[in-house]
């Protein structure tokens, strides 16, 4: 097993609204190992981007703020770290690309500068070295004719193009680790594709882990090695994408994967899971997705059920899997059906 | 961008005051007119000196206050042992007395240059480079002989060739001053000016000292004319001077020559004038070495004054002014009259004003009394005829004073034949009586004028519509005879004749017309005697006064303020404080 | 861009024919002239009708029109009836002082309205941001002469820090150093008034143009990469925020030239904005005209620049 | 278990079907938490009020003039002191705040008009539109202002134009002046906006012009205008002073803010007698800072991006 690279120990990042404390991160732990690519899912608005977010420490501060916990990154916890230190990080050892490749890159600056700009703050390279290594990032990122971008504007380039440039920016400094928050899901399926062939193989050639933050499960059947499934600020289920696959526990990735469409298999109507993502605001002691749930039990509405771990590195949080769970609720029917 | 173009058009604020400081104060050469103004409040004048007490009793605030005590004199003023600094309004830089057209040209000018005769005290004249003048019976030929000891500033001898090359620039055809030499009637001056002679007939060189000038038509001004002339060095400006073009002479205008007292060295325009005293003034030199002319504003020039940094400056009169100059100590502070007056013409064309009943019943009926206090406070004084109290042509016998007095007014528009109206606006066969009345903006006299008026011819039945305007504008609609009334206010020159009264005189504003005012005018054109002009005159301020073609509202003051160091001065309404800077010495 | 530039400058010769024609237009249509203007109480007709030959304004308006623009295609923009020299040779003598001040003053706020501007759209409604936009309020209610006069009062007369006025020291001819410091001790005063008068709504544009710019994703983009705030602000925001400021910079070119007419009468400074207020009272039509003219090439050549510096700073923007 | 045919009226009283709030009472939702902006509508509103209804209640006439208590400092029955034509100061500045309060708004509200609306097309149609307009700019801005406005008199006054109708023409004249420089602010702001990607959505759904300009693009400039007009309002009231000299606007003895400060222009009247120009200056400052407040208050309700604070 690799050495563990960054581990989130019981994160709260905090959000102040006028309808009250939003609890976006409500006590998350999950670690991720080098070279490992570790996926994030969940429905929009359960957490995933802010815990990205607070990894960079990039929340903006008057709403939100990391109010508990510690994230480790090599040992290291990041929120001890001085505002200079932590930026020496970020773009070096820790990159980011995000979801909006059409409004990323600053529109008054040349391609060229932009990705030479970390290379020339982290670095230290002269503009002749930075210049050649962008022109080699640019061919990495396989967008032909570098010379020609590296002189263009981002208005001039479309948005597949512009995804791959923010990957060539966040890999100029051979981060250890790279967090893409839903890289793709501004681009057309096959443009997904050739993204995520592109970063597979940049994994594989400079051994970067990688956070894939993502809603969409084909993306992570494709991409993960670990799989992390979030709902309303709370890890509910962690596991080897295989094991998640084939034997999901929590009802609510069972539900994600019953949603999800199969080639080649006609149906009516798409299964898609009853009710809402609750109001994140004071959520109070209790099993988020109860409302939802078809095997609600009582417990489940007063008691936040722990995360617990089941087969080698398969946590779940769920009373169903628990002692207590057992023992009241006897006449609970089968597990779901496990489909590929 | 939004607020550079409102700052742009705000910087108009300081219309009012900029048309007072240099726009509308213009003057013509000293010797024939005195400044017109309109909203003026800061033209140069002169002192009444101790005996020229004003007629209609002692005015305490008019006349000269003598500095109490010149040793809380600050620092830098005591500093200034052989230079005083004058502060004046930027002149133009057109240093030459043939073609200098405001008031701070006309001051540097009169101490670079002196003409033949000089203006004294009381308007009348008295020889300055000529040292005597022979008129021939006819009263048609003039001659001057010059004095042996006149010469220009560098040296060379003032010679009658000189007055001749001098009388031909203001002949010729592109001059473009402010006189109007053509109007000398001197003999041959018209063939010149249109080129078909080379010379000029009528003026004779007899010696390098002596000059005769023939005119082909005399009056009381010819020898004025002829002898306010600065001879020019036709060494120096004759350079280059062919018939029909002056640019030559132009080109010099910022780098005078002349026999005054004093020398110009330097002429930083929009800045100062530095002048030297000209050891070859025929006065001998004058007392003062370095006479420096510093541009000031009238936001600043008290202050500069208070501080020492200025010597002498011409105020605002007004009571904070005044009596913040006089607390200082150790300035003298001169009150004096300004040479000009300020009306509200009437278009005696206009079928309204056409009755000389209804343009008295309106003079009464308006507090001139109250306008001027409001406006000047003490500083101004009502008139009723159009001259200066401080002028020989002046009189007050068997004038009407005009005293407010609202039920003759009101009387005498009923038996005019205006009857008050329903709605309180009096009526004559069908027409309403309203004026509409113009005046220029931003003038201390009509903020106070367009309420009182307002409110005192309501009283009289009379609805008064009132708007400002650019003085020009009101002058053209003035040309047009499309006005019913406007203020504005004009010049005194020390010489009463005038073509104001005149019928279709050029500067007849009320379209008035009366024959004998006309004969009598004519006549005291072509009296020369002194006492014979002072009878005809007179006669005609009693007959204006009659007629009452305008109301005539005040005659206000200028202050000149100048440090107590300074002594010798002799100022008055006619002699400007610079035709004494020849004699004037810094007290040690 | 040159053939844009090419194009824009070709535009510019009709619309300079135009504007003349318009100016000239104006001056004919305005009340009185030269000789009504200086009401010489001794003008007699005859005398007037003289006079108005000799400055050609008795010919028809078109005649003269064209002896103008003749004239003017050649340099020569005749001369001015008061000064009685050429117009160029009067503007020569008088744009420089105004130009000297003008410049500083337009220096000095930018940068002030750069910074200021930038913080107070940093710290959105912290105490700074509200302190600032008061006093610019404050500034920008009083006319300008008003707050010249307050400067005069309190740091010329009554603190005596500065000199009350004038452009040099009376009497004191220094030349070289010496001058340019009198020079710059009387510049002290009226650039403050000036700078404090420009900068308060150049702070909005920037403030505004800042609060627009720092929610952008491409700064969240540049923190991801780890610059430091300054370089995200001042590199990143700021260059963006500058677009809106880049179209008044067009402004600030006649404005240069034009001198302040209240400020220089407040301060007795000798500028260009006195003589050409007073060229308009007496209807002075040769330098009227030219200086108007003057303005209005500076005008469109502030336009110029102010659209190739859009160009240039705004890549979306194609110049064609 | 519950059956799935219910689960259609579980999904619709869970989802509690809310009418969605219009655009604009969003953005007056989000005014109204703006503290600032809300004290600046109420200083605003407060302004106006005195200015028109509180001259009623003064015991003093419009142009009542007494030399006798000319220069008196704020006292019992002055409570603002009065002028040196001895006229009520308090009086005077309230009337002077219908003609500066009105002539500011009207004016500004004329020059953005025409400004952003000229700004707009010159930005969007490019080529010729924007050469004609930007040239008319041009010209606009390169005329010399003073000579035209005194013609403007000279022709007003022939046409024996009522002076106290002159107003209306005044706050034309400031408007037409005026609207250059937005119109070059909206166009930059255009010319950029024009390349983004959210208009190519519209080309696509071939929206009319006028939709695109109005609907799509001027909402993102809301900023420049706002920022623009509050500057503009202070300029405006300025302005009006400098204009009623030539004749076109205000003639005394009726007051404005303006020419009650010009009035105070010289050291002594400065020290001596604050109270002629304290009042008239503060009111403009007042009503100035309030009309700011209201701008960033709207610029921050309407602006779309502006994320909910």
């Amino acid at each position: 097993m690799a050495k563990e690279l960054v581990e989130f120990r019981n994160l709260e990042t905090h959000f102040k609204t006028s309808a009250g404390t939003v609890k976006a991160v409500n006590d998350v732990s999950f670690s991720i190992r080098e070279g490992e690519t570790l996926c994030v899912v969940g429905e929009s608005g359960c957490g995933k981007s802010v815990t990205a977010m607070s990894l960079m420490q990039l929340i903006e501060s008057p709403p939100g703020k990391i109010v508990g916990g510690q994230i480790l990154f090599e040992g290291k916890d990041l929120l001890k770290l001085s505002k200079k230190d932590m930026s020496r990080l970020r773009g070096n050892d820790i990159a980011m690309i995000f979801q909006e490749p059409m409004s990323s890159l600053n529109p008054v600056f040349t391609i060229g500068k932009q990705i030479a700009e970390p290379l020339l703050h982290h670095l230290g390279m002269t503009h002749k070295e930075a210049k050649a290594r962008v022109i080699e990032l640019i061919t990495m990122v396989g967008i032909p004719r570098p010379e020609k971008i590296y002189d263009s504007y981002p208005h001039e380039l479309s948005g597949g193009m512009r995804q791959r440039i923010m990957i060539a920016i966040a890999l100029s400094c051979n981060p250890k680790l790279l967090i893409a928050d839903e890289p793709t899901t501004a681009l057309d399926v096959t443009i997904q594709a050739q993204i995520l062939d592109l970063m597979r193989d940049i994994k594989s050639k400079m051994n970067t882990a990688i956070m894939m933050i993502t809603h969409d499960l084909g993306v992570v059947a494709e991409m993960a090695d670990f799989v992390v499934v979030m709902y309303a600020g709370k890890v509910i289920e962690e596991a080897p994408v295989l094991e998640l696959f084939k034997n999901p526990q929590h009802p609510y990735t069972q539900g994600l994967l019953k949603a999800k469409p199969i080639i080649n298999q006609r149906q009516e109507r798409l299964y898609s899971i009853p009710g809402q993502v609750p109001n994140p605001v004071n959520l109070g002691d209790n099993c988020h997705f109860h409302d939802r749930c078809e095997f609600c039990m009582e417990i489940c509405k007063v008691k936040t059920p722990p995360l617990r771990a089941h087969a080698d590195g398969h946590k779940t949080a769920c009373w169903l899997y628990e002692e207590e769970g057992k023992r009241n609720e006897r006449n609970v029917g089968s597990v779901g059906t496990a489909a590929e | 961008m939004k607020k550079r173009l409102s700052l742009m058009l705000v910087t108009i604020m300081a219309f009012g005051s900029i048309l007072a400081a240099c726009g509308g104060g213009e003057e013509a050469a000293p010797a024939e007119t005195t400044p017109t103004e309109t909203t003026d409040t800061t033209t140069p004048a002169e002192t009444g000196t101790e005996e020229a007490e004003p007629a209609e009793g002692a005015e305490s605030a008019i006349g000269l206050t003598e500095a109490e005590d010149t040793s809380l004199n600050p620092a830098p003023a005591v500093a200034r042992t052989d230079s005083a600094i004058l502060g004046t309004v930027a002149p133009q830089g057109v240093f030459n007395p043939l073609f200098h057209q405001t008031a701070y040209d006309f001051a540097i000018d009169d101490t670079i240059f002196s003409s033949l005769i000089k203006i004294k005290g009381d308007g009348t004249y008295e020889n300055d480079l000529a040292d005597n003048i022979e008129i021939s019976e006819d009263n048609k030929t003039y001659t001057f002989h010059i004095k042996d000891n006149a010469k220009y500033s560098d040296g060379t001898p003032v010679t009658a060739k000189d007055y001749l090359f001098t009388m031909k620039l203001y002949m010729d055809s592109s001059y473009d001053g402010q006189s109007d030499p053509l109007s000398w009637n001197v003999v041959g001056s018209k063939e010149y000016n249109a080129g078909t002679a080379k010379d000029i007939s009528g003026i004779k060189v007899i010696d390098d000292q002596t000059v005769s000038v023939t005119v082909s038509d005399y009056d009381a001004m010819t020898q004025v004319n002829l002898g306010a002339v600065t001879p020019l060095s036709e060494a120096y400006y004759g350079k280059g001077y062919k018939q029909g073009d002056l640019s030559s002479v132009k080109q010099l205008n910022d780098k005078p020559m002349g026999p005054g007292p004093y020398k110009l060295t330097k002429y930083t325009p929009g800045q100062e004038v530095d002048l030297q005293a000209n050891e070859n003034y025929h006065g001998g030199a004058a007392k003062i070495p370095n006479l420096i002319y510093k541009v000031t504003t009238d936001t600043t020039n008290m202050a500069m004054l208070q501080s020492g940094e200025t010597d002498l400056d011409n105020v605002t009169v007004n009571e904070d002014n005044v009596e913040e100059l006089k607390s200082v100590g150790f300035l003298d502070v001169n009150v004096l009259k300004n040479n000009g007056y300020g009306y509200v013409a009437m278009n005696n064309k206009n079928p309204l004003f056409a009755d000389k009943k209804v343009r008295q019943a309106l003079t009464y009926g308006l507090n001139r009394a109250e306008v001027v206090e409001a406006a000047y406070g003490p500083y101004a004084e009502v008139i009723n005829i159009p001259q200066s109290d401080v002028s020989w042509a002046y009189t007050d016998k068997d004038i009407e004073a005009y005293d407010y007095d609202l039920e003759k007014a009101k009387s005498m528009l009923d038996e005019a034949g205006w009857k008050e109206g329903a709605d309180g606006i009096r009526e004559k066969d069908g027409k309403k009586f309203e004026i509409n009345f113009s005046a220029t903006a931003d003038n201390p006299v009509v903020d106070a004028l367009i309420p009182i008026m307002t409110e005192n011819y309501e009283e009289l039945g009379i609805k008064l519509v009132t708007e400002t305007l650019d003085f020009n504008a009101i002058m053209e609609k003035k040309d047009k005879g499309d006005y019913d009334m406007f203020f504005a206010a004009w010049g005194l020159t020390p010489d009463p004749d005038t073509t104001v009264y005149i019928t279709d005189g050029a500067q007849n504003n009320s379209g008035y017309s009366n024959p004998e005012v006309d004969a009598l005018y004519a006549k005291g054109k072509k009296e020369l005697d002194l006492e014979k002009r002072k009878e005809i005159y007179a006669q005609a301020y009693q007959m204006i006064n009659e007629d009452a073609p305008e109301i005539l509202m005040y005659q206000r003051t200028n202050m000149l303020a100048i440090n107590g160091r300074l002594d010798g001065w002799d100022i008055t309404p006619y002699k400007e404080y610079q035709h004494s800077l020849n004699q004037v010495e810094i007290a040690q | 861009m040159s053939q844009y530039i090419i194009r824009r400058l070709l535009q510019m010769i009709p619309t300079l024919i135009g504007i003349s024609i318009i100016v000239f237009v104006i001056s004919q249509m305005v009340p009185g002239d030269y000789i009504t203007a200086s009401q010489n109480p001794n003008m007699t007709a005859e005398r007037a009708d003289q006079l108005r030959a000799i400055y050609g304004l008795d010919k028809p308006a078109i005649q003269q029109y064209f002896i103008w623009a003749k004239n003017m295609l050649t340099g020569n923009l005749g001369d001015s009836f008061q000064h009685k020299m050429p117009v160029t040779k009067v503007i020569n003598t008088y744009v420089w002082n105004s130009f000297v001040i003008a410049f500083v003053t337009l220096i000095l706020s930018w940068v002030i309205a750069a910074f200021v501007g930038v913080f107070s759209a940093q710290f959105q409604y912290s105490f700074f941001d509200k302190v600032v936009t008061l006093l610019v309020f404050l500034l920008m209610s009083l006319p300008s002469f008003f707050i010249g006069l307050l400067a005069i009062k309190y740091f010329a007369l009554d603190l005596k820090l500065f000199p009350t006025g004038g452009m040099t020291t009376a009497g004191l001819n220094a030349s070289g150093w010496a001058y340019i410091k009198d020079v710059a001790g009387h510049m002290i005063l009226p650039v403050t008034v000036m700078t404090t008068l420009s900068v308060g709504s150049l702070t909005r544009y920037f403030r505004t143009g800042m609060l627009e710019v720092i929610r952008q994703d491409y700064i969240r983009t540049a923190r991801a990469k780890g610059l430091n705030e300054r370089t995200v602000i001042f590199k990143h925001a700021f260059r963006n925020a500058l677009l809106p400021a880049i179209t008044l910079l067009g402004f600030e070119l006649p404005a240069l030239f034009g001198g302040a007419m209240i400020l220089e009468r407040v301060f007795t400074w000798p500028g260009i904005g006195q003589i050409y207020l007073a060229s308009i009272n007496m209807r002075d039509y040769p330098l009227m005209l030219g200086f108007t003219m003057f303005l209005a090439v500076l005008t469109l050549l502030g336009n110029l620049i102010s659209d190739i510096l859009y160009g240039v700073a705004d890549p979306r923007i194609r110049l064609k | 278990m519950e059956q799935p045919q219910n689960r259609m009226e579980q999904l619709q009283e869970q989802l509690k079907i809310v009418k969605p709030e219009s655009p604009w009472k969003i953005a007056a939702r989000r005014f109204a938490k703006n503290k600032l902006a809300l004290v600046g509508l109420i200083i605003l509103v407060l302004m106006f009020l005195i200015c028109f209804l509180g001259p009623l209640f003064s015991p003093y006439e419009l142009n009542q003039t007494d030399v006798k208590n000319k220069n008196q400092a704020p006292n019992g029955d002055f409570w603002l002191g009065t002028d040196k034509l001895g006229r009520d100061i308090l009086l005077r500045v309230m009337l002077a705040g219908r003609i500066s309060l009105t002539v500011g708004l009207v004016a500004t509200a004329i020059s953005v008009a025409i400004g952003a609306t000229l700004g707009a097309v010159a930005g969007f149609y490019r080529r010729y539109a924007d050469t004609i307009i930007m040239r008319i700019a041009d010209i606009f801005l390169a005329l010399p202002t003073l000579p035209i406005l005194i013609t403007l008199g000279a022709i007003l006054s022939d046409l024996k134009i009522e002076p106290s109708k002159r107003i209306y023409f005044l706050m034309l004249i400031i408007g037409l002046l005026g609207w250059v420089g937005l119109a070059r602010l909206v166009r930059s702001q255009i010319l950029t906006l024009r390349e983004q990607e959210f208009m190519q959505a519209t080309e696509a759904l071939g929206l009319r012009d006028s939709r695109k300009i109005f609907l799509h693009l001027m909402p993102n400039t809301v900023p420049i205008i706002i920022v623009s007009a509050t500057l503009g309002v202070a300029g405006a009231i300025l302005t009006e002073s400098v204009l009623s000299f030539l004749g076109l606007g205000v003639v005394p003895p009726t007051p404005s803010w303006g020419n009650m400060i010009t009035a105070a222009n010289s050291l002594i009247e400065f020290r001596k007698r604050p109270w002629t120009w304290i009042p008239p200056g503060l009111c403009i400052l007042i009503t100035v800072t309030a009309i700011n407040l209201i701008g960033d208050g709207l610029r921050d309700a309407l602006d779309p991006k502006m994320k909910n604070r």
